[in-house]
């Protein structure tokens, strides 16, 4: 099982904040998660079309090419605006 | 010293308790307090709601707090940030470090609060009259 | 706002009168607070005085509050100073400054107390173990 | 008549912080009010041969040849220490 996060306005258009999936089989990699999602529907394809999302793998800032593994929390979100 | 929270803090209060942290030992303290505005790009704000990534906030907090201290001779230092509806004129977060010298605690606060902004998983979304938004980073 | 001063002041308090003079445009209020060590250049310091030039200090520290607001779009300012006998710990200074903008808030508060700190006719005598002396102006 | 006033360690070492005096004949600016007073004994002759003293006229600093005039509050100190 992965889990994953969406954040903010993304979490917004995505109409959900979290859920709990199997890692699919021949997912190995943040893009292959990503296309793998997208592949839901055309909100899905649309929203992670963003290039303006960050990631976080186990709640640290990853580069977009990072490796999944079965077990991590996978967390997307809009640039961030605190302080 | 780091806190996320939905209640109000006192500067007043955080201000006292960090320098007696190190009694004696600092000379000076520097503090940073970021309110709600009631006014940004041009449209009146009703409400700001802060979200947050639970967890990752507060690794993100100590991990800024811990640079800082790294880089900059502190005696103590805290960072403070709310979370949940605020209004114009709230307390948004609150950062004070204190040291031996005024441009180290000057050079601290600042490196804190310029990380928060740009490295912390915060998201405001604002209430306008007639709608909400949610904020764009700032260019500063 | 400037006030020179035997008694102490409270940070918090006047971090509170200060955001509520510009209710809900500041964006971002920092301060510094100056406080007595217990050693300097290497010796234990059980007392200082604050002597300075009563008349001429008000007129230094109202120069420095207005080249501040001239150079930096402040919403509210404030410099407090203490004059008279001081023990390690005690605050010696307090300077404050509101804004729309932070960075505005951390130039024009460091310019004050900078400014202060090389313009304003302060002197200090510390009082050591076996001794007293006139502090020499700091290199920073 | 001027007013004279000396703070801090200059103070200490002439023993005293104000005074007032009428304005010598021959004086007309800050050097020869500083020669004047130098010549009253050899410790206001030292203290105020010292290189680093600062020059106040009616409150505002002022550099080392400035005119003095009737009437004016003039001190002298060490650099200032406050903060």
């Amino acid at each position: 099982m992965i889990q994953l996060r969406y954040f903010a306005s993304l979490r917004e258009s995505l109409g959900i904040g979290d859920e709990q999936i199997e890692l699919p089989e021949d997912v190995h990699d943040l893009p292959g998660l990503t296309r793998w999602l997208q592949g839901r529907d055309a909100t899905w394809a649309s929203a992670l079309a963003n290039k303006r999302l960050h990631t976080a793998i186990n709640q640290e800032i990853v580069k977009p090419d990072a490796t999944v593994t079965d077990g991590d929390e996978i967390a997307w979100f809009p640039p961030v605006t605190g302080g | 010293m780091i806190r996320v929270q939905t209640e109000d803090f006192d500067p007043g209060a955080e201000i006292e308790q960090l320098r007696h942290r190190n009694k004696g030992q600092a000379g000076a303290v520097v503090s940073f307090i970021g309110l709600v505005r009631d006014l940004n790009a041009g449209d009146t704000v009703t409400q700001m709601t802060l979200e947050h990534y639970p967890g990752m906030t507060e690794k993100a907090l100590s991990g800024i707090e811990l640079e800082a201290n790294d880089r900059w001779e502190l005696t103590a230092s805290i960072i403070i940030h709310r979370v949940g509806p605020l209004v114009p004129d709230d307390n948004i977060v609150f950062v004070a470090v204190a040291s031996q010298h005024r441009q180290q605690a000057f050079r601290a606060c600042e490196f804190m609060i310029d990380t928060l902004k740009t490295n912390a998983p915060f998201w405001k979304q604002e209430t306008l009259p007639d709608s909400t938004r949610w904020v764009e980073p700032a260019e500063t």
